[in-house]
């Protein structure tokens, strides 16, 4: 085991922390919106990943059967298409059952929560109940290796990309744009928002499928390291829910601090124990931070 | 119940039923070739039924309870399927003591507790003669009590980690020294390889299965040794840390039994980490056709899984098989491991119930060892007094089509044996 | 009597009397065996429902983990029975032969000392209803004094049920793992396997869960009742009259873990084993939507929302098995969208009008709302705010 | 600062959300058997103050003690328990319980769970509800849902509760918001009984009620103390009349 060797795998260790980090904030980011800015618990949000990983999977076969040339460049226009997917769906979501339940914020989890058994049941009879694989384009798949040793994975540096960009797309949009500024207003006082000529129903319906959207995008990319399958989506609704919770709902910081926290803990835990005992540890240390922060990371001190 | 759609076959259009019919048609003479054709008449129903079960003068009923919806609906499917296919076959050379098999189908929906309610209803109340089914050790332990309490006959077609012996199952998958062991010694002598690093889901299955993998290979292979073993939670997405650790090590064999959605993300990861087959060896017990469907040809080629049964077998059973398969669900349908195990249950159960002259639980339990089946896709198999099944076990390489090429074979069958001496 | 009936009347204490006519009378006559057990084993989420209206319909605190509590109680109980099923004469074959046959499998050699107080039947009973309360009391002190409620305990109880299953999972060794402990035979050397204990633990399970309800309803009639109402609308002016809110909040928090723990160990009793499928976050939720089907402010509705949820999901499953999870789906959204208060509002809303009100002579004691129309109609969020419905109402009928 | 006869002495308390100090330095003491009025233009920190008083709010910096007894570090409850009564600015009553009910949780005995759980509705204390439901005006309503109660009789019902735990120091905020002419005049004499041996902070903005019960005001202003004295004084102050009553 030479210096070379150790170095090597401490980098590519550091990597594995950051590419956790991206895969926590991504699935997480769309929750923090809904959740952070709604008050609304999408127990859903991991079968809205499994949408945008299945349009990922109906854009390969497609490109596949009928335009084989394409192999290659199908990928980034199916993830914008599976941001749109989720997003009309969320719409429709938000239209047929959100919109009932804003004043019942734990009704939400439920109606969801049956959405989201009726969601898998659709994948299942749609898809079929076996795992897919997409094909995915060559430039996706093994490594980049600068040294002899050394392996950076691209799908990881892929994902790290995109978080950065879907992140730095909703900070922009939040505190950028219009509809950020009318979301602000609305979670600061309905009321107000809707007496200043906002029209908070509206803001509501496109920050649920904003939010859904990006969970869209989550799982198509998620397609590049993980499986697509009817269930695949609750792997990762219960790890994006401690994100989000960690970090202090209603702050998109927080989300950020608190999902590179749990990747380093977990990454690094895992790298010295046992990978159940990672978990556990990890888990732990949450809800013992949380107990003694119960407002998360990140929240804002206000005069209750 | 028997016109009930079942979840699998209803995306089936017409057409595709009347193949499937069409497929079932040639398989008699295929599958039983010396078979004599039983009718009713000659076996009274009071004399082949005397403990109550559904069985009338015509007709025979048997349950059929896999996970159809939920986490493990993905793997049960295949078994589903091939436990169908069978019986429709059987159906069609026109069934058992002259009985048409009807089929309840229950879902465990990848629910335990849901196992054990189904499976006493099956037995309790539908009396059932015989039940096909389970798919993951957790099931199968939460129904077994059941079905020795209420005395019913299981057929478990999946590979396991043994350790278990019951008059009321008959494990038509391989028990782990069966699947291990071989595959352990091909990897040593062949491949010249010393150092393991043992990876799996955190299960009894992948545990035990690592406990006598650790055993033969610190006990009966030269000069190896285990260099690291693993278990990481089911379910669980990230293994960029456990492919570091495997880097650090720098093992001859990656020994993997990682198990459900983990796996597509293990093997993908790998692939993204650089270790390919071309630079890294790996084993794994874990990966059939079924579910190389999900990780994806590309990530796995190369990588070698012991089996005792792959789809590309070269034998004329197989390929009756396979043909009869992809007539019934489609051309892209795939076969795996488990899947052909739970195409022998049928078949086993129908032989037994003919040598026994009954369909009684305890005649069928008794008349099982040395139940031979010529016809099997995998070959030759026979049911040994330990209701277990001697096979060979084979070596396959993945391919990118998803198929894997059989690059070794047990000479012998190899004879189960579920407590394994000096691997406990 | 005359002041029996009022009194019955008054504590809602018919509505208890016609369900326990049922568990106890209706369903062991026209129910074979089989079906009976199946009614068994939903009674025992009951306690888990009942508990519920408890803790999310008083106390306004909804648990998403409460099939830790269950899972634990059973656990216990499991323990207790797996150590009388793994004597030395049965479990010869093992390499160490007197303990468990998954410790054996995972090479352990000795029983592990924390195992020991479950070889003795009254210790394994205390621990049942012991150790559940004491976890529930640490996480709910720890949260409830810090003020952390509504969605944010929801999901850090969400959290506990997490890592409680990833803990006994991971540590196969001792808890049995995904397969949890199977195999139970015997309590004490009788054998629960057996057709008359069936019927037996049937009644006592019916009896129990009775039981717990009439506490239940003991509670909410005292001032505590009152005081739990009082706080889900006005927290800040329970907590300036002087009392501690927090410690109502973990009180609910732990009765409802405590009845859970019963259920829990009442399922392993009837149905033979436990497993860490109970523990998870999905029996969790789907023991909320026990009670929300039920009516989460209406003890004997939760019952009933158990059996109706239970029976609907073995229907389906048999008769609809493509279909089944829609029709699930579907119950909760619509019980959620139209029916807020569940069943016992539905009940409230539509079926008791018909019987005209039959107003007792009000007294100063009673339950507020005295006959006056509920606001429980149905979509509108403020009935869901009003914290009379169900059989609270103490003198309508 | 040493022990004093006050029944409450408030010393350089200092709040601040995020960086805004809502009460800066500010020292108060009010006497046995006084009723003071803080009066103040919005967001002076009037409503901020009763919240720190009571625990609502926790103070970043300074000492609130009451009969010489240190509250800034006491839960809420036990503030409450000390003696001090608090109603808030919008009524804050049970309205699904009956009067009777409402004043009856506020019966201080019973208090801990198991206190509560056993406790019973004994002669004494429907005696007790009866008085103070008299004191309050409400002595015919005891079973009528507070809900349906008017403004003014919910404002009445939530003092009665407060004087049901028989505080030694009652704060109420706006008390006679909402009311009719004739409803204040009651409350002013309600409120001129019951400072019979306690003292009463109230906060309020009505100046001719100010004038008519007030032993002595305080003016408060951007978290500060900006004049204190009987009324007439305060009036006349050119720093109030600069800030608020010329206004």
């Amino acid at each position: 085991m030479s210096f070379t060797d150790i170095t090597n795998i401490a980098l590519m260790q550091g990597f594995a922390g950051l590419s956790l980090f991206a895969v926590l904030l991504l699935m997480g980011l769309g929750l923090a919106i809904i959740f952070g800015q709604m008050g609304v618990i999408n127990m859903a949000h991991g079968e809205f990943m499994t949408i945008g990983a299945y349009t990922i999977y109906m854009f390969s076969t497609l490109t596949e059967t009928y335009l084989p040339g394409f192999v290659s460049a199908y990928f980034p226009v199916a993830i914008i298409a599976a941001f749109f997917i989720a997003f009309v769906f969320g719409w429709i979501v938000e239209w047929a059952l959100i919109r009932h339940l804003y004043k019942r914020p734990l009704d939400t989890l439920l109606a969801t929560w049956g959405l989201s058994l009726a969601m898998q049941q659709t994948f299942r009879s749609v898809f079929g109940a076996r795992e897919v694989s997409p094909t995915l384009p060559d430039w996706l798949l093994g490594s980049w290796a600068p040294a002899e040793g050394l392996d950076i994975p691209i799908n990881g540096m892929f994902v790290l990309g995109l978080t950065a960009v879907v992140t730095g797309g909703v900070l922009l949009a939040l505190y950028r744009s219009r509809w950020g500024l009318r979301v602000r207003a609305t979670v600061a006082n309905r009321p107000m928002a809707n007496a200043t000529g906002i029209n908070t129903k509206r803001t509501d319906r496109l920050t649920y499928a904003i939010g859904c959207g990006i969970a869209g995008v989550a799982g198509a990319a998620f397609t590049t390291i993980g499986s697509t399958g009817p269930t695949s989506g609750s792997l990762y609704i219960v790890d994006a829910f401690l994100v989000v919770t960690f970090g202090g709902a209603g702050s998109l910081l927080g989300t950020v601090a608190s999902a590179f926290g749990i990747a380093q803990t977990q990454s690094i835990a895992e790298f010295f124990l046992t990978g159940s005992m990672a978990k556990v540890l990890t888990l732990l240390l949450i809800v013992t931070i949380l107990m003694i922060r119960p407002q998360g990371l990140f929240a804002s001190k206000i005069r209750r | 119940m028997a016109d009930k759609k079942d979840p699998i076959q209803a995306p089936l259009t017409d057409t595709q039923r009347r193949k499937m019919l069409m497929g079932m048609a040639s398989a008699p003479a295929l599958m039983m070739p010396a078979m004599t054709w039983a009718n009713a008449a000659q076996y009274p129903t009071a004399k082949v039924n005397t403990t109550k079960l559904a069985v009338t003068d015509t007709e025979v009923v048997v349950g059929q309870l896999h996970s159809a919806t939920g986490t493990m609906a993905i793997s049960e499917t295949g078994s589903i399927q091939a436990e169908q296919l069978a019986i429709d076959q059987i159906n069609a050379m026109g069934g058992v003591l002259g009985r048409k098999i009807r089929v309840i189908k229950e879902d465990g929906a990848s629910d335990w507790p849901t196992f054990a309610e189904k499976s006493k209803k099956l037995l309790v109340q539908d009396h059932v003669a015989c039940v096909f089914g389970c798919w993951t050790s957790a099931s199968r332990k939460a129904v077994l009590p059941i079905f020795e309490k209420e005395n019913g006959m299981l057929y478990y077609p999946t590979f396991y980690e043994g350790l278990e012996q019951s008059k009321n199952v008959i494990y038509t998958g391989q028990e782990a020294t069966q699947q291990i062991l071989f595959g352990l010694d091909w990897a040593s002598k062949e491949k010249k390889a010393k150092t393991f690093f043992l990876v799996g889901s955190d299960y009894i299955w992948p545990r035990t299965s690592m406990k006598i993998a650790r055993k033969h290979i610190e006990g009966h292979l030269r000069a190896s040794s285990v260099v690291g073993e693993e278990y990481y939670p089911l379910g669980h997405t990230n293994f960029n840390s456990l492919i570091n650790k495997i880097k650090l090590k720098k093992p001859d064999v990656i020994f993997a039994a990682v198990v459900g959605g983990s796996n597509v993300a293990f093997y993908k990861q790998l692939k993204a980490a650089g270790i390919t087959a071309s630079k890294q060896f790996l084993l794994t017990i874990s990966v059939t056709e079924d579910e190389v469907l999900g990780i994806g040809g590309e990530n796995i080629a190369g990588f070698y899984s012991s089996m005792k049964y792959f789809q590309s077998l070269d034998n004329p059973n197989n390929k009756a098989f396979v043909e009869a398969f992809k007539k019934a669900y489609g051309p892209k349908s795939v076969i795996g491991d488990v899947t052909q195990a739970g195409y022998l249950g049928p078949w086993i159960w129908k032989a037994t119930v003919e040598k026994a002259g009954s369909f009684d639980v305890d005649k069928i339990a008794a008349a099982s060892g040395g139940i031979e089946l010529k016809t099997a896709p995998e070959g030759y198999v026979k049911v040994h007094d330990n209701h277990h099944l001697w096979s060979r076990a084979r070596i396959g390489m993945a391919q990118a089509d998803g198929q894997f090429k059989v690059v070794a074979e047990s000479p012998e069958l190899i004879q189960p044996d579920p407590f394994p001496k000096g691997y406990q | 009597m005359n002041a029996l009936k009022i009194w019955i009347g008054k504590s809602g204490l018919g509505s208890v009397l016609i369900l326990a006519l049922i568990i106890l009378v209706v369903f062991p006559l026209t129910m074979d065996l089989f079906r009976l057990n199946l009614v068994g084993k939903y009674l025992t989420y009951g306690f888990v429902a009942v508990g519920l209206v408890m803790l999310w319909g008083y106390g306004g605190v909804l648990s998403l983990g409460q099939g830790v509590f269950f899972g634990l109680g059973g656990y216990m109980m499991a323990m207790f029975m797996k150590l009388e099923a793994s004597d030395p004469v049965t479990t010869k074959i093992q390499s160490t032969p007197g303990i468990p046959d998954f410790m054996d499998w995972n090479q352990i050699t000795e029983l592990p000392f924390w195992w020991e107080p479950f070889r003795h039947l009254p210790l394994a009973l205390i621990a049942v209803l012991l150790v559940p309360t004491l976890l529930a009391f640490i996480i709910s002190y720890a949260m409830f004094k810090r003020r952390v409620g509504g969605v944010y305990f929801a999901i850090i109880t969400q959290a506990v049920a997490l890592i409680m299953t990833v803990l006994i999972i991971g540590q196969q060794g001792y808890t049995g793992g995904v397969n949890g402990i199977t195999d139970l035979k015997t309590m004490l050397g009788w054998d629960t396997r057996e057709d008359t204990a069936k019927y037996i633990l049937y009644f006592v399970n019916g009896g129990l869960l009775i039981g717990a309800i009439l506490l239940c309803r003991w509670i909410q009639m005292s001032k505590l009742g009152t005081l739990l109402l009082a706080m889900r609308d006005k927290e800040d002016r329970v907590r300036f009259s002087g009392y501690d809110v927090s410690m109502f909040k973990v009180f609910a928090f732990c009765l409802a873990a405590m009845l859970s723990a019963i259920g829990g160990a009442m399922f392993t009793l009837q149905v033979g084993f436990m497993s860490p499928s109970f523990v998870g976050i999905v029996p969790s939720i789907e023991m909320v939507i026990f009670a929300a089907v039920g009516g989460r402010m209406s003890l004997v509705g939760a019952v009933y929302g158990t059996l109706l949820v239970n029976f609907g999901k073995t229907y389906f499953s048999e008769s609809f098995p493509d279909l089944w999870l829609f029709l699930m789906a579907a119950l909760f959204i619509g019980v959620v969208l139209a029916f807020p208060n569940g069943l016992a509002g539905l009940y409230e809303s539509h079926v008791k009008p018909l019987f005209g009100r039959r107003k007792a002579k009000p007294e100063t004691t009673a339950a507020p709302g005295d006959g006056t129309p509920h606001t429980s109609t149905g979509g509108k969020p403020l009935s869901r705010g009003a914290p009379i419905s169900g059989d609270v109402q103490g003198q309508s009928a | 600062m040493s022990n004093t006869d006050f029944v409450l002495a408030v010393e350089d308390l200092t709040v601040s959300f995020d960086g805004f100090k809502a009460i800066d330095a500010l020292t108060l003491y009010v006497d046995r058997g006084e009723l003071r009025v803080i009066i103040g233009p919005n967001g002076a920190g009037k409503t901020t103050l009763l919240d720190l008083i009571c625990g609502k709010t926790r103070a970043s910096a300074g000492s609130i003690k009451f009969k010489n007894v240190e509250m800034t570090k006491l839960q809420e409850h036990k503030i409450v328990r000390a003696g001090i009564g608090r109603k808030f600015q919008t009524p804050s009553i049970y309205e699904n319980l009956s009067v009777f009910k409402n004043l009856e949780v506020s019966f201080p005995r019973g208090r801990s769970v198991f206190g509560a759980l056993g406790f019973r509705c004994t002669d004494e204390v429907r005696e007790r509800v009866q008085s103070v439901a008299d004191e309050i005006g409400l002595g015919d309503a005891l079973d009528v849902e507070a809900g349906l109660l008017s403004h003014g009789q919910k404002q009445w019902l939530e003092i009665g509760m407060l004087l049901m735990q028989e505080p030694e120091l009652l704060m109420l905020d706006e008390p006679i918001a909402g009311m009719s002419v004739r409803e204040r005049e009651l409350t002013a004499e309600l409120l001129a009984r019951i400072c019979k041996g306690r003292s009463v902070i109230v906060i309020e903005h009505d100046m001719d009620f100010v004038k008519r019960i007030a032993h002595k005001v305080t003016v408060m202003h951007q978290g500060k103390i900006l004049a204190e004295g009987s009324m007439d004084k305060v009036q006349n102050d050119p720093k109030v009349i600069d800030v608020y009553l010329g206004h």
